[in-house]
């Protein structure tokens, strides 16, 4: 009997210091707001920087004369495992009056877009490139279908 | 027991089946036909043998024939051997192994709704990751779903 | 130390002066009842707002704090938002029930208030047999909750509710013999009686060490009651998804989901009334001078103040305990709780027959 | 959630547990059979979130696949692209620089302690305690930092190319992870502060889903759900691949059988982890990080199979190459699709709180499942 | 298109007209309405692969969706308003889907998270059994691309969807106003 109380009573403070002991944790954060590791993100946008190598999106580099390092090879459309880039090539006639393949339109369907990196690996002239940017958000998703060859853009000079 | 010692031993055990050794571990192959649940019988409970843990299990569909393939492991001994079955492609029909690994029961349900093979004794053959009502066996090559596969 | 005695009797006296006697009970009786009721939405609004507070600092994060400064009316809109939800009844429900169900649990959440002393003279209901009055009313809402998850027509509504069922039933026998034990100390049922007895030390002190049992007791039972984790078994969000209230949706669930928090409230303010002295400031026996200093706080915020720290109490097991299965909880009731509750009313007996109390 | 009412004559009840049920992790669909809150039966119904990647990877090269089962088993996203870019390594009988092999092994480790955090917050979260789900993301926020700064995403990461890896460790990688291992003994105390020792924690957990060695063996479980029952399957450790024989670490094995033994083996596990990044992190050899490789890839005709243990058990891959470039056919041995045929077993008999613990010990990944 | 988040928090929605001694906050009672729906989203527990994760992400510490109210979970689609579709649809779960989002009350709404939910993403090609995205089985109100995306996407995703419920349009007037913008 006094056996019984004394396992059955050991069982009830060592249950009750278990539990103590979580408390205190628990009560240790919350006396402690200084370990809140909470970042605000809509109000952090100004300071908040992604990782240099963050995949968020393809992008298509243009320098300030609005030309590109595109030579419309489509080595990423092959290499994309799921169809994300469609090159659409055109003929141009140069100065020299010979025909040379130019992009017409590089479409690049984000909403398709897994950000595997392969497309980057497989390009040979470095014309595109991933972006941090994440920001997607949209109502219709034929939005996110882009064009990233910009307006009136051209193959930059000396890109083969 | 070394790769080697393997084969011989499985040779002298099962002098009808075609021996070789694979990349990894000695393939063991029994056309249709041959009685499978005993072979697997003498893996399993033979001292030196003891293939307990069946660790992978699947078909390949080689258009003209189906091959069951299965991976065995010995706990204790740790060798492991390739099991092929080669399944006729009309009636594709092989005793189930789920009383004797009990993994096998899900894996049989995977590979019956997949490929279409029929596991005789299996206590519950149905389709377990397609819906009840999907016709075909989608792993099979000659499958096709206009429907759903957009081809690239 | 200032009495709210002398302005109700003010009311009372001028509306008297306006209208007949049954007027004046009518026009009373209205002003009680809004009151009750705004205090009613009033405590479910902060009582909300503490929570999500207090889990999101004990998590390390913020918590609500978009909605107006601080957050603050992130529970007004929540509100807004849940009567303004399309009002919903599934098929196969038992009508009549599934309406009825939200009321009930709400009603008799209400029903307690009356009895609670709040501050000194701020008591809706003096009765003179108050404890009592409020374990028996406390026990309805089981059957409030046993309605919902039977009408709902849904299996996990149904294993909620009667775990539910299963879980009051016990914890009441222990939280009423804890109750008892303070009861018996003071000698009377009235609520009224039992804070005045605790003018020159709360019984938490004055109790010796079966009072403090009795707290444990009390605060483990009432948690078990208002089904708060680590006993929220007939909510059980990872294993019945949403327990009896599965089905219910926008206005009738924030009618369930209000009365859960102003049951905690409810359970913490009679722990505070029975443990900590209600209204009454920390006095100590014969320190006149101190005593004389903490009357100048007043005593609704003596009383708001213990409860607060009950409430906090309890908040603080649910966001630290995983939660019990129900064997195991049923087991606690009847191996642990109440054979210790049982032996602590005897030794409380004791004490208070050979006075050894302060 | 299905709601069929469904009695049989001996009052039993039928309940459709998921497919959308915050226990499942997913979307599992369990009927289960219940005799007032004790269950007699279970059967798992699957295919809930069966994406056809078997199929799907008959028709990707051999760059392009691995990509594909990141998304299979997520939490170890870069297990699973290990094992088959070892595959395709090994059909073309590459040698890939050591500096790789390290950097994998690296990745692989913190991966599966990312896991394991997130098992440990979710179970916890299962058995209705949701703090502790707040302090493991904590750390693993940590890890998914480090990831995303050397691999350029925090889950899925593909950072394994065959032949080696796609860039190079970001040069803060050391520093971090060192910093990491820091904070992460610190803080791995709390865990058993607040949860292993608990004493409601124990009683959920203890004697409760009991998995025979004999079983376990027999149902075809790996990884921690095994070594809980006392069966050494550890492929680091049996089967050797990559740099882990360049690492000391101990197989953990647990006797109990139970869910807490489950729950020992992961929490021990995460210490072992620690100590194979410490071993490797000062020691990773310079040299590249890539080896040279054609730009379209092309198996000899034969079958080649490939181990590894992710952080759910053993994972393997069945690759049949007809010499194209495209496999002929692929099969993924999921450690999950084996574990989860043990759960009946478990189940019998225990309460509906026990199937939610018992299912948290197992560390279901539906998607790792289903395929 | 892109949704410009100005205010640090959430204003009652209205204007402050001056009246000697303070001024009164004038307001019309639906933006009243739209301001409780929009600061009030709880989601529905749903999560079918990588992308819940994410989720888990976004309700972790770190970054918090509670700051916003978004952090009453809801096991039940009865008590939730919105579904964060956090995963692949394949042909099996399609159903299902659409009766829980058929048994969520109005006002309800949507939001497709990651590639596979989008468009099916990865598995758009070659796959017998995924839905080519959830908008052919629900009404989808935002879209958020990445595979997965990461948690501030969500975020931003959830900040976009209340920049909707406030300004009071349906998904059709929405889609037509961009289709204008178009032309």
């Amino acid at each position: 009997m006094i056996s019984f109380l004394k396992t059955y009573f050991t069982e009830v403070f060592q249950a009750i210091k278990s539990l103590l002991s979580g408390m205190k944790l628990t009560g240790y954060y919350f006396t402690h707001p200084k370990n809140i590791i909470t970042e605000e993100y809509p109000d952090n946008r100004a300071t908040l920087k992604m990782a240099d190598r963050f995949r968020g999106e393809v992008i298509m580099t243009h320098d300030e004369k609005n030309e590109h390092a595109c030579t419309g090879c489509s080595a990423c459309e092959l290499a994309c495992p799921n169809g994300t880039i469609k090159i659409i090539n055109k003929f141009e006639i140069n100065a020299e009056g010979k025909k040379k393949k130019a992009i017409d339109a590089f479409v690049y369907h984000l909403e398709l877009c897994t950000m595997c990196n392969l497309c980057i690996v497989a390009c040979p002239t470095d014309a595109i490139k991933m972006s941090p940017n994440f920001e997607h958000s949209v109502y219709d998703r034929r939005l996110l279908t882009k064009q990233l060859n910009h307006e009136g853009s051209k193959i930059r000079e000396g890109v083969e | 027991m070394g790769n080697e010692e393997l084969i011989v031993k499985l040779q002298e055990l099962f002098p009808a089946a075609s021996i070789i050794q694979g990349n990894d571990w000695p393939e063991i192959s029994f056309e249709s036909g041959a009685d499978f649940l005993s072979t697997i019988d003498v893996l399993k409970s033979d001292q030196t043998l003891a293939f307990d843990y069946l660790f992978c299990e699947t078909c390949v569909d080689w258009k003209t024939h189906f091959t069951m393939v299965y991976h065995l492991d010995s706990t204790r001994f740790r060798h492991n051997i390739v099991l092929k079955y080669k399944l006729d492609r009309e009636t594709p029909e092989i005793d189930s192994l789920s009383f004797v690994y009990r993994t096998s029961e899900q894996h049989e349900r995977e590979i019956f709704d997949l490929f279409g093979i029929i596991f005789k004794g299996h206590p519950n053959l149905k389709r377990i990751l397609l819906t009840e009502d999907w016709v075909g066996y989608p792993l099979r090559k000659d499958y096709d779903d206009p429907i759903n596969m957009i081809k690239l | 130390m200032f009495s709210f005695q002398n302005m109700t009797q003010e009311i009372h006296s001028w509306l008297s002066s306006l209208m007949s006697e049954t007027f004046v009970m009518l026009v009373e009786m209205t002003i009680v009842g809004i009151l009750a009721i705004a205090l009613f939405a009033f405590l479910g609004l902060v009582l909300v707002y503490m929570e999500r507070k207090v889990a999101a600092v004990i998590q390390l994060r913020k918590g609500p704090n978009r909605v107006g400064p601080f957050g603050i009316f992130q529970t007004s809109a929540d509100t807004l938002k849940l009567v303004l939800k399309e009002g919903f009844m599934p098929d196969n429900v038992d009508k009549f029930l599934y309406k009825l169900a939200p009321f009930v649990v709400m009603i008799t959440a209400m029903l307690i208030l009356a009895p609670i002393p709040f501050a000194k003279g701020v008591q809706i209901w003096d009765i003179n047999i108050g404890v009592f009055y409020l374990t028996a009313i406390s026990s309805i809402s089981v059957i409030g909750i046993l309605m919902a998850g039977w009408a709902s027509n849904n299996k996990y509504s149904l294993l909620g509710a009667m775990r539910s069922g299963a879980q009051i039933v016990s914890y009441e026998l222990s939280a009423g013999m804890a109750v008892l034990s303070i009861v018996v100390l003071t000698g009377s049922l009235n609520l009224g009686d039992i804070i005045a007895s605790q003018e020159d030390g709360w019984w938490i002190f004055k109790g010796h060490i079966p009072a403090w049992i009795a707290f444990i007791i009390y605060i483990i039972a009432v948690t078990a009651e208002t089904n708060r984790a680590p006993f929220d078994m007939a909510e059980a969000e990872s294993e019945l998804t949403g327990g009896f209230h599965t089905e219910y949706a926008g206005m009738r669930f924030a009618l369930f989901f209000l009365a859960e928090y102003i049951n905690i409230f409810i359970v913490c303010a009679i722990g505070a009334i029975l443990f900590f002295g209600g209204w009454m400031p920390f006095h100590i026996g014969s320190w006149t001078a101190f005593n004389h200093v903490m009357d100048f706080i007043p005593s609704f915020m003596w009383f708001f103040g213990k409860t607060f720290f009950l409430i906090f109490l309890i908040m603080w097991f649910r966001w630290t305990f995983p939660r019990l299965r129900v064997d195991q909880l049923l087991n606690l009731e009847w191996k642990y709780l109440l054979p210790i509750s049982i032996f602590n009313l005897l030794l409380m007996t004791l004490v208070a027959i050979k006075g050894w109390h302060f | 959630m299905f709601e069929e009412i469904k009695t049989s004559n001996d009052g039993e009840l039928v309940i459709n547990v998921g497919p959308q049920h915050p226990a499942t992790h997913g979307v599992l669909h369990l009927l289960i059979t219940l005799n007032g809150e004790t269950i007699t039966k279970l059967e798992p119904n699957l295919g809930y979130i069966h994406r056809s990647i078997e199929k799907m990877c008959e028709s990707l090269s051999y760059r392009q696949f691995i990509y594909s089962t990141s998304r299979m088993d997520y939490l170890s996203s870069h297990m699973n692209n290990h094992a088959c870019a070892m595959i395709v390594e090994k059909g073309l009988q590459v040698e890939i620089p050591e500096r790789a092999e390290v950097i994998r092994v690296l990745i692989s480790e913190l991966t599966r302690l990312a896991s394991h955090q997130l098992w440990w917050g979710a179970m916890a979260m299962d058995l209705g305690a949701l703090s502790p789900f707040f302090y493991s993301f904590r750390e693993r926020e940590v890890i998914t930092d480090i990831m995303e700064e050397t691999c350029g995403a925090r889950l899925t990461m593909n950072y394994i190319v065959p032949g080696g890896l796609m860039a190079d460790i970001h040069p803060n990688f050391v520093k971090r992870v060192k910093d990491f291992i820091i904070q992460f003994n610190s803080k791995i105390d709390e865990y058993d502060q607040l949860v292993t020792g608990n004493i409601i924690f124990q009683n959920r957990m203890k004697n409760v889903g009991y998995l025979s060695p004999e079983d376990a063996i027999s149902y075809g479980t790996t990884g921690p759900v095994a070594r809980g029952s006392g069966v050494s399957c550890d492929i680091r450790k049996l089967y050797p691949y990559s740099a882990y024989n360049k690492v000391k670490f101990e197989e953990i094995l647990e006797t109990g059988g139970d869910s807490f033994a489950r729950y020992l083996v992961r929490i021990k596990e995460m210490k072992q982890s620690i100590s194979i990044i410490e071993q490797l992190i000062d020691n990773i050899p310079e040299g590249d990080f890539q080896a040279k490789t054609k730009a379209v890839l092309k198996l000899p005709k034969g079958e080649f199979y490939q181990r590894v243990e992710t952080a759910r058990g053993e994972l393997g891959v069945y690759l049949v190459s007809e010499g194209g470039t495209t496999p002929y056919r692929i099969k993924f041995r999921s450690p999950g699709f084996s574990n989860l045929s043990a759960l009946n077993h478990m189940v019998k008999g225990h309460k509906i709180g026990d199937l939610v613990a018992i299912m948290g010990t197992l560390d279901l990944v539906i998607p790792d499942i289903d395929r | 298109m892109d949704v410009i988040i100005t205010e640090p928090s959430t204003p009652f929605p209205g204007s402050v007209h001056e009246v000697p001694g303070g001024g009164i906050v004038l307001s019309t009672l639906d933006d009243v309405i739209n301001w409780a729906r929009s600061n009030s989203l709880w989601p529905l527990v749903f999560g079918t692969s990588c992308c819940a994760i994410e989720m888990m992400s976004a309700a972790s510490a770190k970054y918090d969706f509670s700051r916003f109210g978004f952090e009453v979970a809801r096991a039940t689609p009865r008590q939730a308003d919105v579904i964060i579709i956090a995963g692949t649809i394949v042909n099996k779960m399609a159903p299902v889907l659409k009766r829980l989002f058929d048994q969520m009350p109005d006002p309800k709404y949507v939001i497709a998270m990651g590639a596979c939910a989008t468009s099916g993403g990865p598995f758009f090609y070659n796959t017998y059994s995924v839905v080519k995205g959830a908008d052919h089985v629900i009404p989808v109100d935002v879209y958020v691309a990445g595979c997965p995306p990461r948690p501030e996407a969500l975020l931003h995703a959830l900040i976009t969807l209340q920049e909707k419920i406030k300004s009071g349009l349906t998904r059709d007037q929405i889609r037509a106003q961009f289709q204008e913008d178009g032309k």
